[in-house]
């Protein structure tokens, strides 16, 4: 046996090569993340640029999008794309207000509890007309397959779907009904004010049934498994790596829709998000605080805030953070302008109160945030004495929490911030911190397992109401033991209130009580994107709640 | 008798993290076609060191010819570029390393390696050159040669490889062979077979032989010339009679005398030579062998002794040779040494 | 002997006596070898990298120390108006120390500030300076502990699978093996992810795998050593297994041991640094380079400051220790030695 | 030869069990759960999810499911992509991260090795010197670092590269020349330290005695005989990709699977974290049996014999 060393190398070689070329042969099987087959991808999308005559938007994902399926959606990506290629009965306004969608017209029986629903003239990417049928099933289906947002339904009030979740009843027992091709019928539990707001929600967009069953497993999975009808179709899909939307020409108000395509890709630095945008890969990015100071002189900078708002929880279980003096002591001390402006830097805009600004308005036009104003504002003098009023009431001389929060960066931030400010303005005041990965967070938090906790919320619907009830006694957002008759007695009455300006009042009180009174929180911040978007691009509307975009309305401007 | 090669007056030096080491000081002797010249001393006196000088093998990074000639065939080695030693190296003057186990290139075949200098130095084709190699590894005692041929050296014993590192010495016919302490890797019967063999192929190729050895008795087996080396220097040169009979240098009894002996009387000790080389980089005043000496005089530790000769062909560097020197008896036992009791060994 | 020998006209005859055998002994103690730890450190010396690895490793340790006590900042104090200070130090403004922004503006003169922070402030105002050389004792404390770890581990796990060798060795290599098999990566993030991040932690995860190296070492070079001759004749002369060990085979094991010390302290360092920038980090304020890099990294664009210092650092270290390493591993090994 | 592989291969299987058994196990004790958007999660959300998963079984029997599942190479369904298998996660995702990760060993080994000879054939001259300050260098300043400052300095300030994504050869040239990086510097000191050691071997010495020239000594001798260990770098080397990878990757958003691994770490897939786990450790094993033939093939001193 002839042992060579060229012969060793030569294996080697033939290795690698072998390797290589199962690489390229991927990229020939279609998979279209290899880079072999990117070149010719090149060629089309510069072609395609030219059809589109500039009318191209260029932006960035932070992730995958984790399904195309309406059911399963859970996250604002899929709801973001999802938001964009298809239309439910209502959809987001430009202003974020619910406006008629693949509905025509939407009649409401007297005692609010039978929705009439006359769809208009719509058809699926495939050339099928979009029919009640589709939204019967496709609600059904989320009941059946237990969606992520199925509770979506409940909140609805559409009648039967508590039963249905709690196993009592089947699916196919939602107060859903297809009338006829044109009209759907959907009968509530009782009258819900928030009926059409919710209605925007993707989970209650149409599916086709014909097409799901026919592609059974593979539904969803990739960009031509899926059925379109809204403003854009989604034309490639290309797996962790980017997604492209054209213009729908079948979409009813074609005319409306201005943009022929948007290239999304998915970035996950912001670093490379900046240097992309810089060589104009991009056309719209977030940035993190580093790149603040950088852009903030910048024309193309913006801060756009976000209904997202960033607080700490008090466990009302220990024995000195039962008290509310030493809560609002720990609220009041907390210096949030600097947190946000100097900290966080990121946009954020300091917040003094549950429901965050540029979030609701009430009935006559005001905002929420205005009507009750800022809670527990105060200096660090009054704050210590509240401290040590509480400290005495409970019975302490001395306090020592842990304060856990997530290994997020800003996270992290407001964790040491907070040590500082609580240690240093604070008599007797020991800060343990505790860092944990986000989802141990939330296992400590949900089972009781902290004395203060860095938490963030989210809306899920564009009313104070989905701040206001997670605070109900033994509600699944409670998470700090807190119990009020009060309160839980406000919030079943504005849920039950058919007026609206009476139903506003009394989430205002609501939140009153949450903190002017018990001070159960300490509101920290409200979140904020920083952007840099070009000039020329004009008209992103962002939503504060469900998908963060709809382009509809998007142009670029010649 | 034809002169091949000549040193005079060699001088090497080696650089190190200690300062300058002067390991070879002011060697000269001659070698004669056909002969064998033993060059003997303990480790570190400087043989192996001359005998690489020869083939200008030092590294050049840190070692330095300071002085002196080497003369061969008209031609001094020392101001010979190194392509044109490259052509020597090999053709005309080849050498045959201590170590045996580290002295093949484990990772190539033994044919390979014997057929490289056959192919730099002999124009042949390919097949040629492989059958020369069968040749040469029968010649040099390799039982199946043309199978053994592909095989790598770790398939081979050490007595077996230091044949093979001998055929590729011989491949091309060399006048002169330097071996490097030969033998002393090898265990002492397969020793003779290998003494056997060099004696065996010097008189067929008519090689002249610098055996470079620390053993008394190969040297007594095989050379017809000794020169004795101590720090750098030959202490006492001369024929195999007068260096084994009528030795002159405090030394060269020491290293006779440190030597076991067949048939001498037992109730002699052997008696060992006190102390350890000295630090070629901190050389003493005077001899270099005086710190060690048990005959040493005062001049011995300041003035180095010139060289006596005591015969045309015996010289030696000593101040007991000096008239003005105390008459020192040579020891007991030295001198009485048998010739002839090495090929004994070799015959058994 | 007929000829005389070139005689030298000035020695005088009283020189041609015998010489005292003090002379001797003299000579000999004079050219008494070194021993195998002045012949390293000898040849340690000579190697001008290794010499300035250890220079600049001494001189860290003893600034990391010290540094932080050269002004009143403690690593944890946060100051808002001290934020994001860019570096400035009197009578180094030439060098780029003179508190100007990147894009130009003096944030000391806009603020008002008069005390100066010679490395900069992070955003919480926190002293930079005195964070970089804490940040430098912890991860000094990591990678020493952690290489501290894997020795003990791995010389006891190495020493009995070679000394009492067979069956034991046999299973005890199996082990090691399959060890081999996992990923470290791997172990270290589940490890870190299920643990609460802090030193301890880290220090655990790098263990955990890392002391197999230094199993293999110690194991290939003991049985190296058991086959040679002094062990042989000490056993003979039934010297004891803990003598044996301590007395013969330690000393001889002792410079593979160094070297691959020395290389894992820069590697358990750098891995740190590793985890922190995937997030995986240290609890703040709590700092170590890795984090401070991080930190830096994700600001480099505009506050470059916050990255550089920390940077020089951990490659300084990397840089002293590995040179330090293979000057060690130059000056101790005896395959090594000419 | 036979029962050397039949040896071999039982320590794989075992090895792998184990590290099925290890993963598996962690991930028990990983806190919260697989699930989407864990922030909104109701109790009975949870409940009604984990059996729908299965996740409310034992889990010893849990762990017997997944190990039957293995044996058929089911690496079961994402908890974060609806619907999608592990499987095609990471036949989607091997691609660029091995291609990317082969272009950096080969670009990687070879500019290595012309640094590492050059510095053991110019031995402590100023050559050597730069070329061993280069190796520690690239040792030493973190990868990410230098993935930051060349994708700032080539992509955005030069333009010379595509500052990042994934669209074209072109694209992966940074990442590749981002993680070569590591390898440069391993390889360059390997090859540095072996020639030099191969350089003082008696055989070098043989060889020139036989009147070689020095350019055939080096490269037939020296070279060769330096070479043949670098395959034992090939492991390590693998690991210090896998590793790069995952930092890299993000850097340059290169859809490979050491970015979906961090992030599935993040989000807590079970199943997708146990897959690439599964999914490196048998590559790693893979590499370091490759290796050990690989060598006995090169190198004629080791037989592969029944004992591993």
């Amino acid at each position: 046996m002839k042992k060579q060393f060229g012969q060793g190398m030569l294996l080697i070689m033939l290795i690698i090569c072998a390797v290589l070329a199962g690489c390229n042969f991927d990229s020939e099987e279609g998979v279209e993340a290899e880079p072999g087959s990117s070149e010719e991808e090149n060629k089309e999308q510069s072609t395609a640029d030219e059809q589109a005559g500039g009318q191209v938007l260029k932006v960035a994902a932070s992730a995958e999008i984790p399904t195309m399926d309406s059911v399963h959606a859970h996250d604002t990506i899929a709801f973001t794309v999802l938001n964009n290629v298809m239309e439910g009965l209502y959809r987001l306004g430009e202003d974020s207000n619910p406006v008629l969608g693949m509905a025509e017209s939407h009649e409401e029986s007297a005692d609010g509890l039978v929705h009439t629903f006359t769809l208009r003239d719509a058809a699926w990417s495939n050339g099928t007309a979009v029919t009640a049928d589709d939204f019967e099933y496709a609600w059904k289906r989320l009941m059946a397959d237990e969606g992520h947002y199925a509770s979506m339904m409940v909140n609805a009030g559409v009648l039967h779907a508590q039963d249905i979740i709690e196993g009592e009843k089947g699916a196919g027992e939602l107060g859903v009904t297809a009338v006829d091709d044109k009209t759907l019928e959907v009968t509530l539990e009782m009258p819900n004010p928030l009926f059409t707001t919710l209605l925007t929600f993707p989970v209650f967009l149409p599916q086709n049934e014909a097409f799901v069953e026919e592609q059974g497993e593979q539904y969803a999975l990739e960009a031509e498994n899926v059925l379109y009808n809204g403003p854009f179709v989604l034309a490639e899909w290309n797996h962790d790596q980017n997604w492209l939307y054209k213009k729908n020409p079948d979409y009813w108000d074609a005319d409306a829709v201005t943009l022929e395509e948007i290239q999304v890709n998915v970035v996950k630095e912001t670093s490379t998000g900046v240097n992309l945008y810089e060589t104009g890969e991009l056309d719209r990015i977030g940035l993190s605080a580093a790149y603040v100071d950088e852009y903030s002189s910048s024309d193309e900078f913006q801060i756009i805030p976000r209904a997202g708002i960033i607080f700490v929880r008090m466990n009302t279980t220990h024995e000195v953070l039962g008290n509310a003096n030493v809560r609002r002591a720990f609220d009041m001390v907390i210096d949030k302008e600097g947190l946000a402006n100097v900290i966080l830097n990121d946009g954020s805009v300091p917040l003094y109160g549950h429901v965050p600004e540029n979030f609701s308005l009430s009935p006559e036009g005001v905002s929420f945030r205005e009507l009750n104003g800022d809670f527990n504002k105060g200096t660090a003098e009054e704050a210590a004495e509240y401290f040590t009023t509480g400290l005495e009431e409970a019975g302490a001389e001395e306090l020592t929490v842990s304060l856990l929060s997530s290994d997020a960066e800003s996270h992290r931030k407001i964790a040491e911030y907070l040590k500082d400010q609580f240690e240093t303005k604070l008599p007797g005041v020991t800060i343990d911190l505790q860092m944990v990965p986000f989802q141990q967070r939330l296992d400590q938090e949900k089972a009781l397992a902290y004395d203060m906790v860095i938490s963030t919320w989210g809306p899920d619907y564009n009313d104070p109401m989905t701040f206001i009830d997670m605070f109900v006694t033994d509600g699944s957002a409670n998470r700090t033991g807190y119990s009020s008759a009060e309160f839980d007695s406000l919030v079943e009455q504005a849920k039950a209130e058919d007026d609206p300006s009476a139903r506003y009042q009394l989430m205002l009180d609501a939140e009153k009580v949450l903190l002017e009174k018990d001070a159960l929180i300490a509101p920290l911040v409200q979140n904020a994107d920083a952007i840099l978007q070009r000039e020329k691009v004009k008209n992103i509307v962002e939503h504060p709640s469900g998908p963060d975009f709809t382009y509809k309305w998007t142009y670029i401007e010649e | 008798m034809e002169k091949i090669l000549s040193v005079e007056n060699l001088h090497v030096s080696f650089y190190s993290d200690g300062g300058e080491i002067a390991a070879v000081r002011g060697v000269s002797f001659d070698v004669n076609k056909g002969e064998t010249l033993a060059i003997v001393g303990e480790s570190g006196s400087g043989k192996s060191v001359t005998a690489k000088t020869l083939m200008k093998l030092l590294p050049k990074q840190n070692s330095i010819i300071k002085q002196g000639d080497v003369k061969y065939g008209g031609k001094n080695l020392v101001q010979l570029t190194n392509r044109d030693m490259e052509k020597l190296r090999g053709s005309e003057i080849s050498m045959v390393f201590q170590d045996p186990m580290t002295s093949l290139n484990p990772t190539m075949t033994i044919g390979k390696q014997v057929m490289e200098g056959l192919k730099r130095h002999r124009t042949m084709s390919k097949k040629t050159a492989y059958t020369r190699t069968v040749e040469l590894l029968e010649l040099v005692g390799i039982p199946d040669p043309g199978e053994r041929i592909n095989q790598y050296p770790h398939q081979f014993s050490g007595g077996m490889r230091q044949r093979v590192v001998i055929a590729m010495a011989l491949a091309c016919n060399p006048k002169m062979l330097i071996a490097d302490e030969p033998t002393t890797a090898l265990d002492v019967t397969i020793q003779a077979q290998i003494l056997e063999l060099m004696k065996e192929l010097q008189k067929k190729f008519q090689t002249a032989i610098i055996l470079i050895t620390h053993d008394l008795g190969v040297v007594a087996n095989m050379a017809q010339r000794v020169a004795v080396m101590y720090a750098g220097e030959i202490m006492e040169s001369g024929t195999l009679d007068e260096i084994f009979y009528q030795p002159k240098h405090p030394y060269t009894w020491g290293l006779l005398s440190s030597m076991p002996k067949l048939h001498a009387d037992r109730s002699l000790p052997l008696t060992p030579i006190p102390g350890t080389p000295p630090d070629l980089s901190h050389l003493p005043e005077g001899c270099p062998f005086a710190p060690r000496c048990q005959y040493a005089l005062k001049v011995c530790h300041q003035y180095e002794p010139g060289k006596t000769k005591v015969s045309t062909t015996h010289t030696v560097s000593c101040w007991l040779e000096d008239e003005r020197a105390p008459k020192v008896k040579k020891p007991e036992g030295i001198g009485g040494m048998q010739r002839g009791r090495q090929s004994k060994i070799a015959g058994s | 002997m007929g000829r005389k020998p070139n005689e030298t006209p000035e020695i005088p005859d009283d020189m041609f006596t015998p010489a005292s055998p003090g002379i001797v002994t003299k000579a000999e103690t004079s050219a008494a070898p070194l021993t195998f730890w002045q012949e390293a450190w000898r040849r340690l010396r000579k190697n001008k990298g290794a010499l300035a690895g250890l220079i600049t490793i001494v001189f860290l340790i003893v600034v990391s120390l010290i540094g932080p006590l050269f002004n009143e900042y403690s690593y944890s104090q946060q100051d808002l108006v001290r934020s994001n200070l860019p570096p400035k130090i009197a009578g180094l403004e030439w060098l780029g120390f003179d508190g100007t922004r990147s894009s130009g503006e003096n944030t000391y003169e806009e603020r008002g500030i008069t005390a100066n922070a010679w490395f900069g402030t992070d955003e919480f105002g926190r002293d930079l300076w005195t964070r970089l050389w804490k940040a430098t004792q912890v991860s000094l404390f990591i990678g020493v502990v952690a290489a501290f770890l894997d020795l003990l581990i791995g010389v006891v796990y190495g020493g009995i699978s070679a000394f009492y060798g067979g069956r034991l060795d046999n299973v005890m290599q199996r082990i090691i093996e399959v060890l081999v098999g996992i990923p470290n990566l791997i172990v270290i993030i589940l490890f870190i992810l299920i643990f609460e991040p802090g030193i301890l932690s880290i220090i655990l995860a790098m263990i955990i795998t890392g002391w197999v190296g230094m199993a293999r070492v110690v194991r290939g070079q003991i049985l190296q050593l058991k086959g040679q001759e002094f062990i042989l004749a000490a056993r003979t002369l039934g010297t004891s297994n803990g003598k044996l060990i301590w007395k013969h085979l330690f000393p001889n094991v002792m410079g593979p041991i160094i070297i691959t010390v020395m290389f894992t302290i820069p590697s358990a360092i750098f891995f740190e640094a590793f985890l922190s920038f995937i997030g995986l980090g240290l609890q703040p304020p709590l700092a170590s380079l890795g984090v401070l890099i991080e930190d830096g990294y994700q600001s480099m664009r505009f506050f470059s400051y916050k990255l550089i210092f920390p940077a020089i650092v951990i490659s300084a270290l990397m840089i002293s220790f590995n040179l330090l390493a293979d000057g060690l591993r130059d000056a101790l090994d005896p395959k090594m030695r000419r | 030869m036979r029962n050397y592989f039949l040896s071999r291969l039982g320590y794989m299987l075992v090895t792998l069990l184990i590290i099925v058994t290890a993963t598996f196990f962690f991930m028990q004790l990983l806190p919260g759960t697989p699930f989407n958007n864990p922030e909104k999660l109701t109790e009975q959300q949870l409940l009604s999810l984990n059996e729908k998963y299965g996740l409310d079984k034992p889990i010893a029997l849990q762990y017997f499911i997944y190990l039957g599942n293995l044996l058929q190479f089911d690496l079961g369904l994402s908890f974060q992509y609806e619907g999608r298998t592990v499987e095609s996660i990471i036949g989607s995702r091997i691609g660029p991260s091995a291609l990317i990760g082969l272009q950096a060993v080969v670009f990687g080994t070879a500019a290595g090795l012309l640094l590492g000879m050059i510095s053991a054939l110019k031995h402590n001259s100023f050559l050597d010197y730069t070329s061993v300050f280069i190796a520690v260098l690239g040792m030493s300043v973190p990868s990410f670092v230098f993935a930051a400052l060349m994708q700032y300095y080539l992509g955005v300030k030069l333009q010379w590269l595509p500052a990042a994504l994934w669209r074209g050869w072109e694209y992966t040239i940074m990442p590749s020349l981002a993680l070569s990086v590591m390898v440069i510097a391993t390889v360059a000191r390997f090859i540095r330290t072996e020639m030099l050691e191969v350089l003082g071997q008696d055989y070098v010495v043989t060889a020139r005695a036989k009147g070689l020239t020095e350019k055939a000594v080096i490269v037939k001798h020296v070279v060769r005989n330096a070479l043949i260990p670098v395959v034992t770098m090939l492991g390590p080397l693998t690991v210090g990709i896998m590793t790069g990878t995952l930092v890299i990757e993000k850097i340059f958003a290169v859809p490979g699977l050491g970015e979906q691994f961090t992030l599935s770490i993040m989000v807590n897939d079970y199943s997708v974290i146990m897959g690439i786990t599964l999914f490196y450790s048998s590559l790693f094993i893979l590499v370091v049996m490759i290796v050990d033939i690989l060598y006995g093939v090169l190198d004629p001193r080791i037989s592969l014999k029944g004992e591993g």
